[in-house]
């Protein structure tokens, strides 16, 4: 919905219904018009879920554009704030989706930042921070975003998981779980059933209106895990731009664990 | 209206198909008239051949069908139609509401054009499957104010018309009251 | 303007169990953002063939006309029901000849082969392309979503009464995660001898 | 077919006109390929069918008969090639039964090139036949605007250029059959790992002179590994407002028939006179 | 010669590297919200964002951006009550369901959040942006800023953008012993309305519908809450882009009171059942 | 002169084939032709006119069937477009009728349950089974059918019958020869024993034409009966590929000449047999 704020186009573009209606569409033009574009979309998802005492990201390796593959191995999930180049000792994870790019510059630049705050304060950056440093980053470039779908995870003051997702202009939520990417519209209702109980009631509580709703409680890292596999195999199913291999990062107090698992190649 | 100019202020925009259906009408001037025309002269001729009236749910179809094809034509009609009707059998009112694309869909209230984006929650709020026509016309003043509070446009007059048992019959609507947004 | 495919929204799904179908609908009629009905399946029934229609709701209405005319003058002509298989070609090849000015709508049919009682599912784009599948077919505008979703769910050889659980939960949360389509659902549980057709209670958002 | 039906045409070009868009059919970026072997000809392809960049089908056919000794593989818009294959076959059947004698190669594809070049380049299938006729071993490709070329190998598709490499470097004459299979498959293989419109199984049609042999899925390297967990439903999760049962009986009903309330000032009958 | 070899013997990683703004900003603890944005190196960097982000302009932008809302809020006597739905939709797709679109500015004043392409995160950062400027005003003059100045801040900075692709359409509602409760809307156009009953968003007029037809000033503090939230229940049952949960705020001049961000599932059928409303929604197979 | 009839197991086209001249190639004769891979036709009368008919016949079963539904028309449904073609020319200007009768024999799928008609029959003796898992034909429960169609374009279903110059003769003995059990083999026999009743001249293979459809077990066609001409079990073989999932050979064929002449010896060495019994 174009805007709908005082401007002289609301009361012809919001209710509109009629194709007579509908604001003649120069975007088309526009895009010609620019021959600047600087944008591709690399495609390949990422997910990530919170439990109790833990944070999970995920990512597929693929990287595409158009038919081709550019390559079966480049990584869209990475450790935020680690000593040294392998990200060793990194408290937080961030996951990037969408032009490359921009992603492993946005990556670049929130590791820097978490990795001065440590220097400056002598102390590690809450993810809460973290989170809110990150919009403000992407907010910067609200007139030419990075063209990137990021999702923040760390542990919180409580040692609680806390996952962050976030649009390109920096728009961001902290959540239970959320999917992004080409295939986030396969992912994310699945989790909404598997991971919220989203629709699913509890049995023999009663008859139509009267069953009650099954409520959402935190998942045990091990069935997690397995949820995350069971969504990427299911992506790569049914998404071209989605395969090849799965990259988990698990956050808990302990540090990062990283493991891998092959997906489909074709 | 053309332009800017109102060229009359009592124009009735609806036409009895037969003894218990009516037919409102909005869209393309000139379209809409010839569309209805078409439609009554073609209902109405069915009541004279057969001696029984076409219950309301066989004219709602026999004008999507025809709606749907007039789309596939050169010059399709550009019309959208609320139809009523009581059948004549099972006595049921019945309200069909149909776009210009022939989209048909049986509803307890409808509205087309702006009109669906104030009134349908009014009436989502206040309708009842059993209300009686006094409280009926209460809800219709409801989005009738509504629509003079919020949309820019100066109502010159309203018609309402009733479909019940009887047949149809037009009633005498107020819409003098000034009503002001809050 | 958005898609004919997408002006009055709408899903569908079918997915094959054991000796048994499933097909379902949402019951939304929109147009763009505005919910006009909630009242307007998507199922039709030709004997004991089922079709799901989704696209722009008029082709909707005209395409299941178009058929129930088709259907039945075969089964004057032929004094039989139509097969799931014979249906699936019909509409095909109805669609197909309709090539450069085809119908906005995604079809699926659901039934069992009369003569070997075999579950039959398959779906089509616009033009008639036909995508004969073996576990679920989607269409409208929560596919991707439906994709996700069935290709998570689905396992084969499910009871008609697991059949019905996985089909609903598959569609309704598909459904909640796309704007234009919702507000309740059809689902359809074909079996040998019976078919139970039950109303869900979805989001009204 | 006897001819398209304009009918909606009118329609959608205006819809199309306001900047509605016009319908994605279903694609199939493709990886089809063919070679001649000695005796012989092999077609191959593989089994994903596309929309946009979701997976329509996983295990599509897109080696279609067009005689016994005749078949062809179709890439681009997948109703196109289903269509305009099966008219062909049509056509050459009568053909066949008319004269008496089998179909030729040349013939299919002359029909073929003709069919599409009439509706230059809107029927957008690209096809490559293959055939063994009383003249020989046929190999030819046909482009959807109605052009043909006659080769010992060809590919055709969004894959094609990967099918191609392994036939550029691997490919040489007089192969035995055993060797153009490998070959063919090999292709598509490259096709479905390397392009992304192309994927899930390996289809090998092989044509000699003696019979035909179809080997749907001859290589399924695809197969989806297990899943991880089990994800039945408790029965009863769903919650359902209203339940109809339709038996069998009612289903094959041509008329059903709705009792009125017997309430008798709902229906009016009127009385008919009868001549005393 | 000289010049020649400083001009060709630059080092090739001169430019690389953080500018000096970025320096800054790495350094800086935690950066103040800035006015400085990263504009596209073209002439018309606005037309550029639209091209690639108004998905209505558009339908095949790379970028799709969040937005349909519906937005409430309204005086009477007990106060102002602001309530809003929760849903994020890029297109058809559904973002999220739980997007909290009451901004608290502070614990006096809220905001909320609906417009174009990307409302959402427009109104969080210069709602933020807002919060900081009532802070400083504080600081400065010793006493609470009055409504009519802080909405008069927030319309004259984005006022500033105008043109540029900023989105928004904000309320601010706060009640101060000098106004009492004042409400004023602010668009990303300029405009800026003090009034009694604004509704925002694509499914503005559906909660208008409901609104309008039971407001009056004198409302109890229950039924105003009950009338707003029943407002917002009215527009996401009809608006595909609205939907989620109510989030039903109340403010009064002591602060403002949450009360609730409730699913609206389970109240439309509590609603339906009860009360017999929603006649539409039918039970028939 | 032609005979037809059906077994429980397949039909039986039977039919004289004439030369007026000696110096005429037998094989370039042909009196019965295929339609599709399950039904075959047979005529009397006029011969060009039978093979304009032909013609419409395959291209309706392509055009009005085949394109439509993807597979072949029922037998019922043939004849009943073949019988409209008729039927228009006989009142249609500028045109006069088709000089013929036909015979049209098909053989159907069905889409009835098989298991059904084996829990309806009790299935005492190995009689009734055979005659239970015979189709009688038909769209519904599927098997042989045979119609024959006339000038007028009215068409009859039959057991067994014949047409032409002796077609009442032919009739009468086929009404004494014809049982509900019969099988395939027996009905060729049958044929032939009728055909010879008829016959003017000497019979052998050159001047009968044979077609057969049958259900698949009863009569697996032998390598040496490709090109022969009745109704009986697909013949895979015939079909010229392989690989595709349910896909079966045509019934219908014609018994090449060689087979015919087999039969017809068999024929002449039984009759004694059959007369005793």
């Amino acid at each position: 919905m174009a805007s709908l704020l005082g401007s002289n186009t609301t009361l012809t573009s919001n209710p509109s219904y009629s194709f007579s209606q509908a604001p003649h569409n120069n975007a088309a033009a526009g895009s010609k018009e620019h021959s600047f574009y600087p944008y591709t979309d690399n495609g390949g998802s990422t997910l990530g879920i919170t439990g109790n005492d833990f944070a999970i990201i995920a990512g597929d390796t693929r990287s595409t554009s158009g038919y081709s593959i550019n390559t079966r191995y480049s990584p869209k999930v990475f450790r935020i704030g680690g000593d040294d180049e392998t990200g060793e000792g990194a408290h937080i994870m961030l996951s990037v989706v969408g032009f490359a790019a921009d992603g492993t510059a946005l990556k670049e630049r929130l590791n820097a930042i978490v990795k001065m705050y440590k220097y400056q304060h002598g102390k590690k950056m809450s993810v809460k921070a973290c989170a809110q440093r990150l919009a403000t980053i992407l907010y910067g470039k609200r007139f030419f975003p990075y063209y990137v779908t990021a999702i923040l995870g760390g542990l919180d003051e409580d040692g609680k998981g806390a996952l962050y997702s976030y649009d390109p202009v920096g728009s961001y939520e902290r959540e239970q779980c959320r999917a992004a990417g080409a295939a986030a519209s396969l992912i994310m209702p699945f989790l909404d059933n598997q991971v919220n109980f989203k629709n699913q009631y509890l049995p023999g509580t009663g008859e139509g209106h009267d069953l009650q709703a099954r409520q959402a409680e935190p998942l045990p890292r091990h069935q997690v895990e397995q949820l995350v596999r069971d969504a990427f195999t299911s992506a790569t199913e049914r998404h071209i731009e989605v395969g090849d291999g799965l990259q988990i990062l698990v956050l808990t107090k302990e540090g990062v664990e990283e493991a891998f698992f092959h997906l489909k190649r074709d | 209206m053309r332009g800017a100019t109102i060229l009359k202020a009592s124009d009735d925009k609806t036409k009895q198909l037969n003894a218990h259906t009516l037919m409102a009408f909005s869209g393309e001037a000139g379209d809409t008239i010839q569309f209805a025309e078409y439609v009554q002269a073609n209902i109405q001729l069915y009541s004279m051949r057969n001696d029984t009236d076409l219950g309301p749910s066989a004219v709602a179809s026999f004008v999507r069908g025809e709606l749907a094809r007039s789309l596939r034509s050169k010059k399709p009609y550009n019309v959208n139609l609320l139809l009523g009707g009581m059948d004549p059998i099972t006595k049921e009112p019945h309200l069909y509401w149909l776009d210009y694309l022939a989209s048909l869909a049986p509803l307890p209230y409808a509205a087309h054009g702006y009109a669906q984006y104030y009134c349908l929650s009014i009436l989502d709020k206040h309708h009842h499957p059993d209300i009686d026509f006094q409280q009926g016309l209460k809800i219709l003043r409801m989005c009738t104010d509504e629509l003079k509070r919020r949309l820019p446009i100066d109502f010159k007059g309203m018609l309402v018309k009733v479909i019940d048992k009887d047949g149809i019959r037009e009633i005498d609507y107020d819409m003098s009251r000034e009503v002001l947004p809050a | 303007m958005s898609s004919p495919f997408a002006i009055n929204g709408g899903a569908c799904v079918a997915m094959v169990g054991k000796d048994c179908v499933a097909i379902a609908c949402d019951l939304r009629l929109g147009l763009q953002s505005l919910t006009v009905s909630n009242n307007f399946p998507k199922i039709f029934s030709y004997g004991d063939v089922y079709l799901g229609l989704t696209g722009l709701a008029t082709d909707v209405s005209t395409v299941s006309d178009l058929f129930r005319y088709k259907v039945n003058m075969y089964r004057l002509r032929e004094e039989r029901q139509i097969s799931p298989q014979t249906m699936a070609n019909l509409v095909s090849t109805s669609l197909y000849e309709k090539r450069f000015g085809p119908y906005f709508v995604s079809p699926v049919i659901a039934g069992l082969n009369h003569k070997t009682g075999k579950p039959f599912i398959c779906g089509f784009d616009s033009i008639g392309c036909i995508d004969f599948a073996k576990d679920f077919i989607v269409s409208g505008t929560a596919g991707d979503q439906l994709f996700g979703t069935c290709e998570g769910l689905w396992e084969p050889g499910l009871e008609p009464d697991d059949l019905f659980e996985t089909i609903s939960q598959a569609l309704l949360n598909a459904m909640d995660r796309d704007a234009l389509s919702g507000w309740g659902a059809h689902v359809y549980i074909i079996e040998k001898d019976k078919v139970t057709k039950r109303l869900l209670k979805g989001r009204q958002d | 077919m006897p001819g398209f039906d304009f009918s909606n045409h009118n329609r959608n070009a205006a819809l199309h006109a306001q900047g509605v868009p016009l319908p994605k059919a279903t694609s199939t970026g493709t990886t089809i390929v063919g070679a001649i072997f000695d005796g012989g000809v092999v077609i191959a392809a593989d089994t994903r069918a596309t929309a946009g960049p979701i997976v329509a089908d996983k295990n599509c056919e897109k080696l279609h008969y067009i005689a016994p000794q005749i078949w062809c593989a179709g890439a681009g818009t997948a109703a196109d090639t289903e269509f305009t294959t099966a008219i062909i076959s049509s056509n050459l059947e009568l053909h066949a039964l008319s004269t008496g004698r089998k179909p030729r190669v040349v013939t299919c594809m002359t029909m073929l090139k003709q069919h599409l070049f009439r509706y230059q380049g809107h029927i957008g299938a690209y096809l490559v036949v293959a055939g063994v006729d009383p003249t020989g071993v046929s190999l030819f490709t046909v482009h959807a605007h109605g052009s043909t070329d006659k080769l010992p190998y060809v590919t055709m598709g969004s894959g094609s250029l990967a099918a191609m490499a392994v036939f550029e470097t691997q490919w040489k004459q007089k192969m035995t059959r055993e060797e153009a299979i490998k070959l063919t498959s090999d292709a598509i293989q490259a096709g479905i790992f390397n392009d992304l419109g192309s994927g899930s199984n390996v289809d090998v049609c092989i044509i000699t002179a003696e019979k035909t042999t179809l080997m749907r899925n001859y290589i399924t390297p695809n197969q989806r590994e297990l899943k991880q967990r089990d994800y039945k439903f408790k029965r009863g999760t769903t919650a359902v407002l209203k339940e109809k049962v339709i038996t069998r009986e009612e289903i094959s009903k041509y008329v059903t028939v709705h009792e009125l309330s017997s309430d008798d000032d709902v229906v009016v009958v009127e009385k008919m006179d009868i001549d005393a | 010669m000289d010049a020649l070899v400083a001009t060709y013997s630059r080092s090739a990683l001169e430019d690389e590297g953080y500018s000096s703004d970025e320096h800054q900003e790495l350094i800086q603890a935690k950066p103040s919200l800035s006015l400085n944005f990263v504009l596209p190196p073209m002439q018309n960097p606005s037309a550029f964002l639209r091209a690639l982000t108004d998905d209505h302009a558009n339908p095949n932008c790379p970028i799709k951006l969040a937005h349909g809302t519906t937005t409430l809020a309204f005086r009477f006597q007990g106060g102002i009550i602001v309530a809003t739905d929760s849903r994020a939709s890029a297109g058809d797709w559904i973002a999220s369901q739980t997007v909290k679109k009451v901004i608290e500015i502070n614990n006096c004043l809220l905001g909320t959040m609906a417009g174009g392409a990307a409302p959402e995160k427009d109104c969080q950062y210069w709602l933020a942006y807002l919060g900081m400027q009532c802070r400083l005003h504080e600081l400065r003059h010793k006493r609470r800023i009055s409504v009519a100045a802080a909405s008069k801040i927030l319309s004259n900075l984005v006022y500033s953008y105008k043109g540029m692709g900023l989105s928004m359409g904000t309320m601010c509602a706060g009640v101060t012993p000098q106004e009492g409760p004042a409400l004023y809307y602010i668009d990303s156009e300029g405009t800026r309305l003090a009034g009694n009953l604004f509704c925002v968003g694509s499914g503005q007029t559906f909660a208008y519908g409901v609104l309008d037809a039971e407001y009056h000033y004198n409302l109890t503090e229950e039924e105003a809450l009950e009338l707003g939230s029943r407002s917002i229940l009215a527009a996401t049952h009809r608006d595909a882009f609205s939907g989620g949960f109510i989030n039903l705020y109340h403010v009064k001049e002591d602060g403002w009171v949450k009360h609730g961000f409730r699913d609206t599932n389970p109240i439309f059928w509590k609603t339906k059942l009860e009360k017999g409303e929603f006649s539409n929604v039918t039970a028939n197979l | 002169m032609l005979i037809s009839d059906e077994a429980t197991n397949g039909i039986v086209l039977a039919t004289e084939k004439k030369s007026s001249s000696p110096l005429i190639d037998p094989p370039s004769l042909s009196k019965i032709s295929l339609i599709t891979p399950n039904i075959g036709m047979v005529y009397s009368g006029m011969g060009p006119d039978y093979r304009v008919l032909v013609d419409k016949a395959r291209k309706v079963s392509h055009t009005g069937y085949k394109r439509i539904y993807n597979e072949y028309p029922p037998t019922r449904i043939l004849v009943q477009d073949v019988a409209r073609v008729m039927q228009e020319a006989t009142q249609s200007g500028g045109v006069r009728p088709y000089g013929v009768s036909l015979l049209i024999a098909g053989w159907d799928d069905g889409v009835e349950p098989e298991t059904q008609e084996l829990a309806d029959e009790g299935l005492e003796t190995d009689a009734e089974k055979k005659k239970a898992s015979g189709k009688t034909g038909g769209i519904l429960k599927g098997g042989p059918s045979l119609y024959q169609v006339d000038p007028s374009g009215s068409y009859f279903p039959w057991k067994a019958t014949a047409i032409g110059k002796s077609a009442t003769s032919a009739k009468t003995f086929l009404e004494k020869r014809y049982k509900e059990d019969l099988e395939l083999e027996d009905a060729v026999h049958i044929a032939l024993l009728t055909l010879k009743e008829t016959i003017e001249g000497e019979m052998n293979g050159e001047t009968v034409e044979i077609g057969i459809n049958s259900t698949p077990q009863e009569l697996a066609p032998k390598a040496d009966q490709h090109d022969t001409g009745i109704i009986g079990a697909p013949a895979n073989d015939l079909l010229g590929y392989e690989g595709v999932e349910g896909a079966v050979g045509p019934r219908f064929r014609k018994l090449s000449k060689e087979v015919r002449s087999s039969r017809l010896i068999s024929t002449t060495s039984d009759k004694n047999q059959d007369v005793q019994s």
